[in-house]
């Protein structure tokens, strides 16, 4: 499972796309998602927000993820 | 609907978007790169962006506001890449019948592009550099 | 600061006026000719001004917006003569720091023009012509 | 004692410039003046609005008025 990487969540993990860990097994939702992330990247979890987008929308924590997802972290955004 | 996630603001362009002829009303508002943040210099900035669901956020938000103010026509355009200062990095507007509906709209669509378009700042110092709102 | 009465209006010079190192915010109104009047289609309109008074009321209204707001940079410039469908009849707008003061600026601009500014405004239809507001 | 015209102001006199009766005195204020003005030219009494312009300002009506200020007639304006 990839995610896309940007912002300062690019630069926390050191790289674009990273590849989520099959062991134990894929996270099965955004929420599970986070708390891997959190878990492998304590950094993650002081931002201000931390959103993950599920084929180019906002996901809320419950939506499920599937391999075929084109899934991207949202870090606090500035654009303007 | 101009939506678009370029390289380069061309300022002069966007009136002759906006324009039409059950128009009485254009407004604008552009953004750029201020030479001070909080009394530090300011080398650069530079834009990232998300660009697939960055255009698709955006074309929500212009959707929401033809709606919303029954505008006639809207600009959304966000630069990235490294910016200087007074170089423009957004311009959004909105053309109406009458006057109040485009300031309206004009400031709803930027406001509306900071919150949720995925857009990223990194404020470049002569010694450090940020991403802006990163961390609390 | 930028008070003119011109001919011809030109959009794509007004973001030139109002670029400054120190803002991050510009808003623009262009005020153009809308092709109907309570539905009924107009020709053109035609503005005749009272050259030198207008001038002294705009720079008024500018200097009282840059002490209020705080801005950078101030435009206000009012065509003349005969305006057809489409055309830009007046610009205004302000930079600021940030995009409230340019914003709430912008509108006290075109606002206040409107109500002390001595210009008039000829609507001309196919089988009469009327001064705007002049009546009840 | 001229005075200066514009928008309907001028088509009601039918000139661009209009010069005030002396008989039996010049209008010494702006509430004078614009008694003379509807007196002659009962349209004025229609405006929405009908103010007096001195030295390139608004002027209220007990303003008083010298032989070398430059008047002017402004009626409801409509700029923008």
């Amino acid at each position: 499972m990839k995610v896309l990487l940007f912002g300062i969540a690019k630069d926390i993990i050191g790289t674009s796309e990273f590849e989520v860990p099959s062991e134990p097994k894929y996270p099965s939702t955004v929420l599970e998602l986070k708390d891997v992330l959190v878990r492998l990247f304590p950094d993650f979890g002081k931002l201000s927000s931390f959103a993950v987008a599920v084929n180019n929308e906002y996901a809320s924590e419950d939506v499920s993820l599937h391999l075929s997802d084109e899934i991207a972290i949202i870090p606090p955004v500035s654009g303007g | 609907m101009y939506i678009e996630i370029v390289d380069e603001i061309d300022t002069a362009q966007v009136y002759k978007d906006l324009s039409d002829a059950g128009s009485g009303g254009i407004c604008v508002f552009v953004g750029a790169v201020r030479e001070f943040t909080n009394n530090e210099a300011v080398v650069s900035l530079e834009f990232e962006t998300y660009k697939s669901m960055a255009l698709k956020e955006m074309e929500k938000i212009a959707a929401e506001a033809i709606e919303k103010w029954q505008l006639n026509k809207v600009v959304m355009r966000h630069a990235v890449g490294l910016k200087k200062v007074e170089e423009p990095v957004v311009v959004v507007g909105a053309s109406s019948a009458h006057r109040d509906a485009c300031f309206e709209a004009c400031r709803f669509l930027i406001d509306t592009l900071k919150e949720r378009v995925p857009i990223w700042k990194k404020e470049v110092f002569s010694n450090k550099s940020v991403w802006v709102s990163a961390h609390p």
